[in-house]
């Protein structure tokens, strides 16, 4: 039997009509013709008559054809807000067709959409290779003077942002990654008004790579957060993504875009540095960390990026370990505080670390600094540790104000 | 004519899909959400689904103490306690439903704002059961675990106001199969339904615990009537329908014969008005809204004549849309506009014969799609297809509420896995399925000496369950009858506080022990409801202490020193007399003694 | 010549008196009569004359005794709040006299404070040892029914607020963890207030071991958080600790306590296990983390906390490295957003990863939950994993509200 | 007499230990903050410290839009931006100090609330200088380089209020020994090292970017005077502290005459004044408060009578506690306080001969703090030991602040390492070293041509440097001096614009490359303060392009045939007929050439 197959068949004795679903070896699951499912054990069920394939999947939406004059490309690349559930069997499936943007998003008449299916992949698979690929992409839509909106799963939305804000010294225009925490599926999703926002925001004069999520539980408010200052502070909220230490560089209430003075403008040229060094990782220091584990990791590593505790702190075995091999390997420090900057001149740890030959990354989020020193080791080996600790993308605040 | 039932019966305990308390109570947290009507399974968008959004709307949510991020559709649910899941096999049982293999939740497209997430979860525990009626078996389609929904609170303009504090409450929806007969049989139907799940314990039993939907049809499709919130509705429902359906036959035959007719496009008359005095339209041109007038040709004296009410199917639509009211013309000179203002609109309009015309007060955006959607239910209802989905009102009316859902609205929810029900777990719940209401009847009549009226008091009020609880621990059957039925209620009332079972249990138990009379209960639980001792110290309490046979015969001596004391007055005086109990039939003993000793 | 004597000096050809402070075989540094210190090229200086030693400590506070009901005894174990600043050298040392708490906190007068010095250790290096040593001495100081404050480095704070918390399996009062994030030598130090209410927490009811720490940036309000919930959420502010998840359990201003319904209560004996097992390790996940790396940590260890990204997801390889693996050691999944909960059902990742074998933890947070592993490990090894998913001391919260 | 100067300029851009702007604007929120006296560093609390502390206070920051979280003390400093540390060491070459060879910041203790730290950190750059005066050298004891201290917006009761934007701005801070002789010579050397810190570009130049502090002595003990905000005032100050000390040894050799005095016990007498008519004493009994009097023996006549101002020094006691006012019996009656009340109170105290009285009006608590501040003080004016800090005032006086801090209030700032200044870094800065103001006159006169007033002008004006950097694009002292000094100013208040001296630079470049006149470069001036063109397009103005010699001739004969034209009212009227610039030596050449051949 074929998915979507009318069946008759027999559960337990009564008879019943239904659409056959699947049979995954163990389990039969039937769609009744009042719209539930029922899972029975094979040996429960018995198949009486099979129909001719009588399903067409009908898509009666009705195909608004809006041609405004900017023009937008979606790069879908995986994703919830990428995805949709196939009705029948609950698979979650790519979606290859979001012509669906035109009947369910609103105050985009006067963008002309279209879709480039970049990647589908769950965004935890997503690695260095993907970025260069999203970077390539990105810079090709504005090379067109079209703005750019990236379909992206939440989990590393914001390394990929880092990489992207990175791979570009300069930029005519913004990139804007946007996902959901609701599946485009639901009546609920976030995800109409994130791309709502998202499309808007390409025609901002921002000149940034930035992240697009609702701002609060609300439907109200969606925030432009900086890619290399964002960072996902909650599992399941709409309103996850954070600008950590800033604020958001713009908000999209309602057709209106409103930009913070801190965004930096659009350039006249896209420049992209597509190379990136895998040899960078990260390692969350807790009290009783062995050195074995520390040494095993960060000695076949060009760089490591330490969470350190508080202000940049690791126990003495592990400045010892950083000690060993700090000629090879550079070693950069972030807290795992997350708010706030690391600070090695106020305790005696601190400053034992700085003679280790730690490199201290103010304030720069625990991934920004991984993807960052990627990026450096692959573009500017020379320069590295000067560039690490110079602010380039806005990845390192000098200031951070009290009233956030 | 067919009838069908779906019944819903609330849980108490804990929510369906999160660990949040069903009891709680509205906070001040408000956030806002909009709905978008996605494509369902079939790849359609659901005709319902659309229907709603084209209203737009925005709908916000109070939080409730019992709330948490699942309610506020900010987390994925959570596995559904087993507790819940029980009380539904329990059911499916006692209505000789076959159980699932596994239960599989799904989710059922809801788009009113009613569900944060856009849907109600649900899944069918059983399926092809019947109860037992008078008039034979009525099927039972299914019995489905799902959650309840947000409860509004209000609405104004595009805003609609909800509450949490409802939404995830576990509800059993048991469906019948369009078996029964007529009104009469329908609510026999419920209350057998009904004695089954309230004997289970699980039954909320508040306000609103219970909603019933009717299905009904008379040849002219099926009608589902929403929310009948008392059984003695469904009779006025039920003949309400009936009488609507009917008039609508007849006015379709009128305008069959008159030609046919149709509604023309909506012309803008606010100029003709601009000068009126009519109040209503003066307060919408006020708030910049126009006056918009349409001809319906061959339907004069069909809008409200009589039992003729075609205006009113008209105005729901208008309703339904936020367009505050409709005016038409069997209706007019009406609503404060005179004969002239009636004369220049019927002029501007170019009515003639059999022409009528309806009017709305609106914003001039809104007017195509009304316009659109008035066509559509006005042609249904002349080819006489009244499928529909409708709501009953609290005095037994229906009104049209949207096109009927269609079964496409479903689609697996994918958060939740499939929850096995292996036989083992059958088969340990199958001594908790409930009696059907006849044994029950006749276990009370038969076992416990009831009489019918007695016996269905204890059913009518759901308590015949907690009776069979306390019959275990005090076997006094009349004692406890005139307490759960008639002392409790009193005392509660009176005292203004609320008696948990455990507590009742308890004061049971102890009345057992210390071989309470029934005079001594009663006692005991009003010095407890009044909160004059706990129950720790209940027991020893001194007006529970019964008199001495010493101490009873120099009270009544006293009483017979100051008055005429009869056998029928003698117990009553001594109640007054005394706090403290004592045995009536050796008051009575005592004073025949002292009488003949005299 | 030794710190505090007395000197005549030449600098750059001109004569100054001064004190001697210090010389690192580089640099002299010598306070000057106005106050200010001088450090100097040692080229740079001569010294003309060196007086007799004629500096003694002169300690003229004023000793006010106090001789409350309640017994309270503080245990300092180092970090900020248990060190000062030696005033002429600028090093940091513990403070063995507390007796100025006396003198600089506020409405204590109904307690008579005693002070054991338990350890002087910087946070950092703290590990399981010193856990149970600290509970060891809580256990006693509660047994004779006295109050017991912690002084402890903001650092692993919440470490080991969390081992306290399940090696009490019963407490007969609030084991209290207080510390500072400026200075106890600075006017401006959150010392003087956390630990007045620290104190005054002591007397309520709670039967819980609580991290007390500034509610926000002003002096007013201090936090009493439950100490399996509690996280360093900023480097450097007063109020960096933050309840995840839960609102705090007490709140303490100007002399008032104030206790949340949810707090446990004190219970008629304190029941102390006093085993750790340091077989567990946490691994933050980040996207691009080479499995062998992965391999490298898990393979010896008893448990392993992953910290996932969002609803707790790893990478396809990563997967496959616990597939290997998860037949000799325990993963559990926590999730790095750490706000929210962790949930396998929801994404075919997360399924997969509950094939392989991985253990979801909700919303427990990682650190609590390694020492909750290291606690069961060596208590509970044969309940482990039902015990982890368990909530044993309010580290697992089956209801998250939107208000917070 | 022995005076001594310390001043403190301002430097503008970067604050000193954090990335913020020396410019912004105080915000909204707002945070508590309380300050505990800790212990300094030899073991002592500090006694100025201590005295604070007895008020116990709240005090509140507004942050500011210059602020952020180091100036909130809730993040450790940073390292401190070159560019202050430089101009520190340039200032210290120029008052001919030796430089450390490590800038080490300490902490000096200031619980105020000033700071939020509870400290103010500064460090030492330069010492053992001097500064060449008329009178001799003036010895420099040191030049540092502090961080200035919250503003203060308002004190309400124990609340005092400060805003963050001033946090942290570096301050120089430029200490004299005592070798200064008299008032004169204080304002001289005040000028002169002024001089030198406004060379250098960096001084910010704001109203209160100085403050000036004096010590003073005159054999009595050393006072610190804070705050002198003018340089005038200097002059003032010396003078009313001179005349306080010698009255202040009049008033103690007159009670040591008289055999001492004491400062008796406060005695509530509330109960005495509870029906009198002063509206003082009958507001404080509103709020709760007592009316507390104290009797000082052989004090009377000497509280307030001529230059014996005693009362005054006391009454500066109650107010640095908060307590409103002080009355005494030099007073009385007074304050709406009968003969009557007088008499009962004096009757009540006890008073005899020489004895006076005063009294408060405060809380019963803080009465013995009070009492014990007061008599410490009055102590000390007997004895004559008059060392204290003291508060400069606006009018020229000085009022007592605190006793003087000791020294033991610095101990080293532990979260800034050492700063090195390397010889190779001193080198660097040797070109950037300011003249002295006499190099600088002689420079103005000698090599520009100026007069000594017209030097004195550019000098006192803070204009020298400027000065020095447009003379270097526009060889024109005279029209610059003219511009800089008078035109400027002028337009700058008519067009209620300022200029940026990078404006201005390019107006002079402009004017150097178009060769303009001295009408054409103050035309173009106000051309570009009016906003009528910007600068890329200033140079093509209409208004600028000098008339050719034809057109001025046109003019000049135009003008010639409707009035009486002389060389003397010629270019006056011609600038009145066109908006054109044209060279005045032209229009008159022109003009004597129609003249001579008309």
């Amino acid at each position: 039997m074929k998915t979507g197959e009318k069946i008759d068949f027999e559960y337990k004795g009564d008879s019943y009509s239904g659409i056959f679903i699947k049979n995954d070896g163990k389990i039969t699951t039937i769609k009744l013709s009042n719209g539930y499912n029922i899972s029975a054990l094979n040996e429960n069920i018995k198949i009486l008559r099979e129909y001719e394939n009588n399903y067409v999947a009908q898509d009666n939406i009705r195909e608004i054809k809006i041609n405004g004059k900017n023009e937008v490309y979606i790069l879908t690349t995986g994703g919830t807000i990428g995805s949709s559930v196939d009705y029948r069997t609950g698979a979650v499936k790519p979606v290859r067709d979001i012509s669906y943007i035109y009947n369910f998003v609103n105050n985009i008449s006067e963008f002309n959409v279209k879709q480039i299916n970049v990647a589908n992949i769950l965004s935890e698979n997503v690695n260095s290779k993907y970025w260069i690929e999203y970077a390539r992409r990105a810079r090709d839509v504005l090379n067109k003077n079209a703005g750019v909106v990236i379909f992206h799963g939440t989990d590393t939305m914001q390394h990929t942002a880092s990489a992207l804000s990175f791979m570009f010294e300069k930029l005519t225009g913004p990139i804007i990654l946007t996902g959901s925490q609701r599946s485009s599926d639901r009546p609920s999703s976030d995800a109409f008004i994130n791309i709502e926002a998202s499309i808007n925001f390409t025609k901002s004069d921002i000149g940034e790579v930035g992240i697009v999520m609702h701002s609060d539980t609300s439907d109200g408010t969606v925030s432009f957060h900086r890619g290399v200052r964002a960072r996902k502070m909650h599992t399941s909220r709409r309103d996850a993504f954070q600008s950590i230490g800033i604020r958001p560089l713009a908000t999209y209430t309602d057709g209106r875009v409103s930009v913070n003075n801190n965004a930096m403008k659009r350039q006249d040229e896209n420049i992209l540095n597509d190379k990136m060094d895998d040899s960078v990782s990260i390692i969350y220091f807790y009290p009783g960390m062995p050195e074995e584990d520390f040494i095993n990791i960060a000695a076949n590593k060009k760089a490591v990026i330490i969470m350190g505790t508080g202000l940049g702190h690791v126990s003495d075995n592990i400045i010892n370990a950083i000690k060993r091999l700090s000629k090879d390997t550079y070693f950069f420090m972030t807290s795992q505080c997350l708010y706030g900057s690391v600070n090695l001149n106020v305790y005696s740890t601190g400053r034992y670390l700085l003679d280790a030959g730690v490199i201290p990354l103010g304030d720069m989020l625990p991934e920004t600094a991984m993807v960052k020193a990627m990026f450096l080791l692959a573009n500017y080996p020379d320069n590295l540790v000067k560039l690490m600790k110079s602010n380039l993308r806005g990845e390192l605040n000098s200031r951070r104000i009290l009233e956030w | 004519m067919k009838i069908g039932l779906e019944i819903h019966f609330q849980l108490k305990g804990v929510k369906l899909f999160c660990s949040c308390s069903t009891e709680g109570e509205k906070s001040n947290y408000l956030f806002k959400r909009k709905m978008t009507p996605t494509m369902s399974e079939m790849g359609h968008i659901d005709r319902a689904a659309r229907y709603e959004n084209i209203r737009n709307r925005d709908f916000n949510y109070y939080t409730s103490t019992n709330s948490c991020l699942v309610d506020a559709d900010e987390e994925p649910p959570h596995m559904p306690d087993d507790s819940n899941i029980n009380t539904a096999i329990i059911v499916s049982m006692a209505l000789h439903c076959k159980i699932v293999d596994y239960v599989s939740f799904m989710r059922k497209i809801v788009i009113d704002g009613s569900n944060t997430s856009g849907f109600q979860r649900t899944g069918i525990v059983g399926l092809n059961g019947y109860v037992e009626t008078s008039q034979g078996r009525v099927r039972i389609s299914t019995v489905t675990l799902e959650e309840d929904a947000s409860r509004k609170i209000s609405e104004s303009g595009k805003n609609a106001f909800y509450s949490l504090d409802r939404l995830g409450i576990p509800l059993i929806e048991i469906s019948t199969e369009p078996d029964i007969k007529d009104e009469n049989h329908a609510i026999e139907t419920a209350r057998k339904i009904g004695f089954i799940v309230m004997s289970t314990g699980k039954f909320r039993g508040e306000v609103d615990s219970i909603r019933q939907d009717v299905n009904f049809s008379m040849g002219y499709g099926r009608v589902e009537i929403k929310g009948v919130s008392k059984l003695s509705l469904i009779k006025d429902t039920i003949k309400y329908e009936i009488q609507r359906q009917k008039s609508l036959a007849d006015i379709s035959g009128i305008i069959k014969a008159r030609g046919g007719t149709e509604i023309t496009d909506f012309m803008d008359i606010t100029h003709i008005l601009k000068d009126t005095d009519s109040k209503i339209i003066k307060a919408g041109l006020n708030k910049n809204k126009k006056v918009f007038c349409a001809k319906i040709n061959n339907a004069r004296g069909l809008l409200k004549n009589g039992n003729y009410r075609l205006g009113r199917e008209l105005a729901d639509v208008a309703k339904n849309m936020g367009i505050g009211g409709m005016m038409h013309s069997d209706e007019l000179p009406g609503y404060g506009l005179t004969d002239n203002d009636v004369n220049n609109i019927n002029n501007f309009m170019g009515i003639e014969n059999n022409d009528a015309i309806i009017m709305v007060i609106t914003d001039p955006e809104i007017i195509t799609a009304f316009k659109s959607e008035l066509d559509e239910r006005l042609k249904n209802l002349m080819s006489m297809n009244l499928a529909e989905t409708r709501a009953a009102t609290e005095d037994g009316e229906t009104r049209f509420l949207r096109p009927l859902s269609g079964g496409e609205r479903m689609y697996p929810e994918t958060d939740i896995g499939l929850i096995e029900i292996p036989l083992k777990r059958l088969n340990s719940l199958e001594g908790l399925v409930p009696e059907s209401m006849e044994d029950a009847l006749n276990n009370l009549k038969n076992n416990y000496g009831f009489s019918q009226t007695e016996a269905m008091g204890i059913i009518n009020n759901n308590l015949y369950g907690d009776f069979k609880d306390y019959i275990k621990v005090l076997n006094e059957p009349k004692i406890i009858s005139r307490i759960i039925l008639q002392k409790l209620p009193e005392y509660e009332k009176k005292y203004n506080k609320k008696l948990s079972g455990d507590e009742l249990m308890e004061i049971f138990t102890m009345a057992n022990e210390n071989k309470w009379g029934r005079d001594s209960v009663e006692k005991a639980l009003e010095l407890y409801v009044s909160g004059k001792y706990p129950l720790k110290i209940l027991a020893n309490a001194e007006e529970l202490k019964p008199l001495d046979a010493g101490r009873l015969r120099e009270i009544i001596i006293e009483l017979m020193r100051t008055q005429e004391i009869t056998e029928k007055n003698l117990i009553y005086l001594l109640k007054n007399k005394t706090k403290s109990s004592f045995d009536a039939r050796d008051a009575i003993k005592i004073f025949e003694n002292i009488k003949n000793n005299s």
